[in-house]
């Protein structure tokens, strides 16, 4: 046979599998459980919810597309979705809809396609526009509901009160008033292992924010009390939107170091501002702010955390 | 007494954030903040800066204006004070590290007209702080603002890699960062 | 425990087709392009010149210098040509095209050595007479590779079976198929070194290559056999020494700095080939593989036979969308099937789209994949994205000039950004504004 | 240059805050409601005519060298008559701008168009500056603080401006920190969109 045209191209000839929107839709195949537990245990209503924020972002990220003249089809890579699903996720059950509409558009207008879009974003984007809300509605913001949208108090809330609050096992499946996507501990591990094992995200930065969450909520009193080591690690750690963000916000490949021991420094940073805010702080839980502020640091841990290259240093092997 | 200067301290960084909350330095935060190493440099000067402003014109208050019932005066007095301050630190700079000047050099005057050095010995005047505290108010509030510029130049750094909107590029994007920045010092409200 | 390094990605090793199948001698063509520069180093100047007649193993290219290594004539013949011709590594070199008169006459000079009559100085002479380069794809002349360093003293020999790249499986059957040669050979690299112990460094996926060189030293204790981690680049020098000696060669250093020689399981085969033979380097063993080729396989190939020719006996079902010299991560994309083989290729693979996708290059996301697979442990992404916008000190201060080019990086980005290509740019952009001073 | 153009310019062309990007801290910090910005910008603006004014009428008289003091005592000397005389007739004005009157000293137009314009001019086009000047500035605040006060009290200038949509909540950021460098940064960005369209 005559070779007519070859195609003349720069080595390696091959690709993984790997891509951007194969894994954005690992991370909303791993959201999907605890999106669908809220489902169960809040009501239909909850559907309403989701739905709004990733249609809402979704459609954001192609207007905005358009009148950047970028191709459109960047809407569909999945991360738009990704956003939207997590804003969704981090409203209480409570919320009027369009609380979730204005979310979703600042999450993709301001918190995303400013900046360039995809892969400029400093902040987490579903977290930025989560803050802006809580500052903005704080009252629609902590509409904590129960089953049937029977007005609630948080497990976190309940604890600052000194009230009794959930038992470990009901906290780790789930049967507790929170934020959509932060309910089931359970689940949501599922979904992060399942992204670890994809090797989609690092188990670095959940694993330090995790443990230096429970760490200090163990060593440290909280407000009021002095005695040391009283703490009750295992319920910070099952209660509030730790898991849902350690796995799923603060392992954001585009807000979160680059570097493997910056990964490290990541989750301890958001660990720490996390327990400080919920033992000292004026509000019950700080794993939103934590995460942003870590967001923002990125750029120097990146920089102070710099590796060296192969040979430059002893033992590299 | 202790407990208060530790309250002092740490509000000043975190939840009084002199760029972030409450304002004071944005031209500098601005004007400064390309590079992490400028970002750093411009901060230490304006750490010593703060301080001493901060001693001096407590002094000037209780030894000058109140005596001698001036008060009204103290706005000119002060800035007085900070210009001739902001000389001594040019000229010490110049001398001691001649590089740190070459970066900082055209900041510098810029100082005198930061209204985060102005605003704080006003601030420690309105609050009616000791010297003690107005010391730790002005080195606190200096750091705050050294932690603020010092992070957003690292993201602006990072920024140069993004194609952000024509429009939007230079002065916009930095505000915009900057208050996403601010609802991030949020999380420390009521922390104390 | 196979030995590995730190880093690096499973590419699909698609070895399956080829790696059970004998090597096969292919007929030999009517005419070949033999390359004047089949090494890294000077260009040979001809020593022949049009209507010649070339005996077989005659050498016809040679050059004076530190750096470089004799070319011979792979057939017998008539030279009809001395001229620029395309090559594999895709530029025009000038070329000896002799038309075969299918007499296989032996030039005199092709005489049987005795390796104990040997110096270590008549063995590296002779090296470099026979016309051995490196046969992994570097083409680094094997007698410049055993010189030790200003001061220092060599300690071992290496020889890389790793053959980590997919589809080729050249190298894994001249271990299974001539085991006695290529530890003859590794056993005259160390006399030449005046080292007293060697390695060989196998993946564990070729069982039968193991056992075979295991067989081929017992009981010999100055070989040692290291089965390595099915990992790619396993075969790249600085991660070969790392897996099999555990030690760093320094950056900007290559291995003799530390005392070891790195050479080719094929390159040490050649060796004791042309020591039983008294042959000159004109044949090896190529691989030719790929969705596209009807008839794959392990093929003894002279020097210089062109790469229609290889196809044309094995066959297209299709039309390649790629036509590679080497395998997919490393390997050169050809323009043309008139290029010739060299002391070098280690494989021809015809391509069908499905088997090298193209993606959409989209923007950076930061995700990290190519910083967390780099074996040289740089920043890919960040050299490239500086690189892009001629920040050329960023470039450097995040590695640029570590990089050896496996191409992991490009393999592993979700993005399908051509990592490896602005890579290579701001390599060569440094290393020029650094010429202009 | 005429007259006409040295005042419209600083309203448009050179808007202080859109344009010159100075004096950004009172543009975000006494713009949470109208009225602040409104007060805020003809303080402002009073100390800058003035200075200019007698800066333009001194400035064969101070010496090049310490221009700079000098024009910062001129200057600092308007900023303390007008705190007084706000502190004596609109006190609780005076109250919600605390400390940005004293820190008008250290407003960055002041100081430039003393600088840049009024030590080079002469006396009427120097007011013509400093009016025009303070009056883009004003203009500025005014448009920032309004925005700020619509969508994040759902007043203007104190009066309820969505009587006819009695469900609205009003987005507190516009009014706390942060909402004040969004607002202002988005602000700058379509002002840059726009003038690039025009041009």
């Amino acid at each position: 046979m005559d070779i007519k045209k070859l195609t003349v191209s720069s080595s390696p000839h091959f690709h993984s599998k790997n891509s951007v929107r194969r894994a954005m839709l690992w991370v909303l195949a791993a959201l999907t459980p605890a999106a669908l537990f809220a489902v169960y245990y809040y009501g239909a209503y909850v559907l309403v919810l989701l739905l709004a924020g990733i249609v809402t972002a979704v459609a954001c990220e192609a207007l905005i597309l358009m009148l950047r003249k970028k191709p459109v089809s960047g809407a569909l890579d999945g991360s738009a979705a990704v956003t939207g699903l997590l804003l969704a996720l981090n409203v209480p059950a409570g919320a009027p809809w369009w609380l979730v509409v204005i979310g979703s558009f600042l999450a993709i207008g301001i918190g995303k396609q400013v900046f360039g879009g995809i892969g400029h974003n400093p902040f987490n984007p579903a977290l930025a526009a989560r803050a802006i809300l809580v500052v903005s509605w704080p009252a629609r913001m902590t509409d904590w509901v129960g089953p049937g949208l029977v007005s609630a108090a948080t497990p976190l809330a309940q604890y600052r009160a000194g009230n009794v609050v959930p038992s470990y096992l009901d906290l780790f499946f789930g049967f507790r008033p929170g934020s959509l996507g932060e309910m089931s501990v359970f689940l949501l591990l599922v979904g992060g292992l399942t992204l670890i094992f994809l090797k989609i995200i690092d188990w670095k930065i959940p694993v330090s924010f995790v443990g230096t969450v429970a760490l200090l909520t163990w060593v440290l009193p909280r407000e009021g009390q002095t005695a040391f080591f009283a703490g009750d690690p295992l319920f910070h750690v099952l209660s509030g939107g730790l898991i849902l963000g350690a796995f799923f916000m603060a392992t954001d490949w585009t807000t979160s170091p680059i570097t493997k021991r910056g990964r490290i420094v990541m989750g301890v940073g958001a660990g720490i501002i996390t327990a400080i805010i919920r033992l000292y702080g004026g509000l019950p839980e700080g794993v939103t702010f934590a995460i942003l502020i870590m967001n923002a640091c990125t750029p120097l841990i990146d920089r102070f955390t710099l590796g060296k290259s192969f040979g430059s240093a002893r033992g590299a092997s | 007494m202790m407990e208060q200067i530790v309250i002092i301290f740490f509000s000043a960084i975190l939840i009084n954030n002199f760029v972030l909350i409450r304002f004071l330095g944005i031209c500098p935060f601005l004007g400064i903040s390309q590079k992490i190493e400028t970002a750093v440099g411009m901060s230490l000067a304006v750490v010593f800066v703060m301080t001493v402003a901060s001693l001096a014109t407590w002094i000037a208050q209780t030894y000058l204006l109140l005596p001698y019932d001036l008060v009204y005066l103290r706005t000119i007095v002060f800035i007085l004070v900070i210009a001739v301050l902001v000389q001594f630190v040019e000229m010490v700079m110049q001398k001691s590290s001649p590089t740190l000047y070459q970066a900082l050099g055209v900041y510098l005057p810029l100082i005198t007209t930061n209204c985060a050095v102005l605003g704080v010995t006003i601030l420690n005047l309105n609050e009616g702080y000791g010297l003690v505290e107005a010391l730790v108010h002005g080195f606190a509030a200096a750091v705050g603002f050294g932690l603020a510029i010092v992070i957003f130049a690292g993201m602006r750094e990072r920024l140069e890699l993004a194609e952000i909107p024509e429009a939007l590029q230079g002065v916009p994007i930095a505000l915009i960062i900057a208050g996403l920045l601010s609802i991030s010092f949020f999380g420390f409200q009521g922390l104390l | 425990m196979a030995k590995s390094f730190v880093g690096g990605v499973h590419p699909p090793c698609r070895k399956d087709r080829t790696h059970a199948l004998p090597i096969e001698r292919l007929p030999v063509p009517k005419t070949v392009v033999i390359p004047l520069s089949q090494h890294t180093g000077k260009v040979n100047a001809p020593l022949v010149a049009v209507g010649d007649r070339v005996l077989l193993g005659q050498k016809i290219g040679d050059i004076d210098a530190p750096i470089a290594c004799p070319v011979h004539a792979s057939v017998s013949g008539r030279v009809t040509a001395v001229e620029m011709r395309y090559h594999t590594n895709g530029r025009e070199v000038l070329s000896i095209v002799i038309e075969n008169d299918f007499t296989d006459e032996l030039h005199p000079t092709v005489q049987p050595k005795n390796l104990n009559d040997m110096s270590a100085a008549d063995v590296l002479r002779w090296l470099r007479e026979a016309g051995i380069v490196g046969m992994g794809g570097g083409g680094f002349p094997t007698h410049a590779k055993l010189a030790p360093p200003p001061g220092g003293t060599l300690d071992t020999v290496l020889l890389n079976g790793a053959e980590c790249e997919p589809y080729l499986t050249a190298d894994h059957r001249v271990m299974v198929e001539w085991a006695d040669d290529v530890i003859l050979g590794l056993r005259c690299l160390m006399k030449a070194a005046g080292v007293k112990q060697g390695y060989i460094g196998v993946e564990v996926n070729k069982t039968d290559a193991l056992t075979a060189l295991r067989q081929a030293i017992a009981p010999a204790l100055d070989i040692q056999i290291v089965p390595l981690a099915v990992k790619y680049p396993q075969g790249a020098e600085q991660q070969l020494i790392a897996a099999c000696l555990n030690r760093t060669v320094p950056k900007g250093k290559r291995p003799v700095h530390i005392g070891v020689v790195v050479n080719n399981v094929h390159t040490a085969q050649a060796i004791a080939h042309s020591l039983r033979t008294g042959f000159p380097s004109i044949e090896r063993v190529i691989t030719v593989d790929g969705a596209c080729v009807e008839r794959p396989g392990n093929f003894l190939v002279r020097v210089g036979t062109s790469f229609a020719d290889i196809l044309a006996v094995c066959g297209l079902a299709s039309e390649p969308c790629k036509l590679l010299s080497g395998g997919p991560m490393m390997g050169m994309a050809m323009h043309t099937s008139a290029v010739p083989v060299s002391k070098c290729t280690s494989g021809i693979l015809a391509l069908s789209r499905a088997e090298s996708p193209a993606g959409e290059p989209m923007t950076c996301v930061r995700c990290a994949a190519c910083i967390d697979v780099c074996p040289m442990f740089i920043y890919p992404t960040l050299i490239a994205q500086y690189g892009e916008r001629g920040r050329l000190e960023e470039a450097e201060k995040y590695g640029a000039l570590v990089c050896h080019e496996c191409g992991a990086c490009t393999y592993a980005c979700p993005s399908h950004i051509p990592l490896m290509q602005w890579i290579r740019r701001a390599k060569s952009d440094i290393y020029a504004r650094r010429e202009r001073g | 240059m005429n007259g006409s153009k040295v005042f419209w310019r600083g309203i448009f062309g050179e808007n202080p805050i859109f344009r010159l990007l100075l004096g950004m801290c009172p543009a975000l910090a006494v713009s949470i409601a109208a009225n602040q910005g409104l007060g805020m910008g003809l303080a402002a603006t009073a100390v800058l005519v003035a200075s200019n004014i007698l800066i333009s009428l001194l400035r064969s008289v101070i010496p090049d060298k310490i221009r700079i003091p000098c024009f910062i005592v001129v200057i600092a000397t308007f900023v303390t008559m007008v705190d007084l005389i706000m502190a004596a007739f609109v006190p609780a004005l005076h109250e919600v701008l605390g400390i940005f009157i004293p820190l008008i000293v250290v407003n960055c137009i002041i100081l430039q168009r003393a600088e840049a314009f009024a030590s080079k001019n002469g006396v009427w086009r120097s007011t013509l500056d400093g009016l025009g000047m303070g009056a883009g500035f004003t203009l500025a605040l005014v448009l920032v603080s309004s925005i700020r006060e619509i969508f994040g009290s759902g007043t203007l200038f104190g009066l309820d401006i969505f009587w006819f949509w009695q469900s609205f909540e009003p987005m507190r950021i516009m009014v706390s920190p942060p909402g004040a460098f969004i607002v202002l940064g988005l602000l700058i960005g379509l002002i840059n969109f726009l003038s690039v369209r025009k041009a």
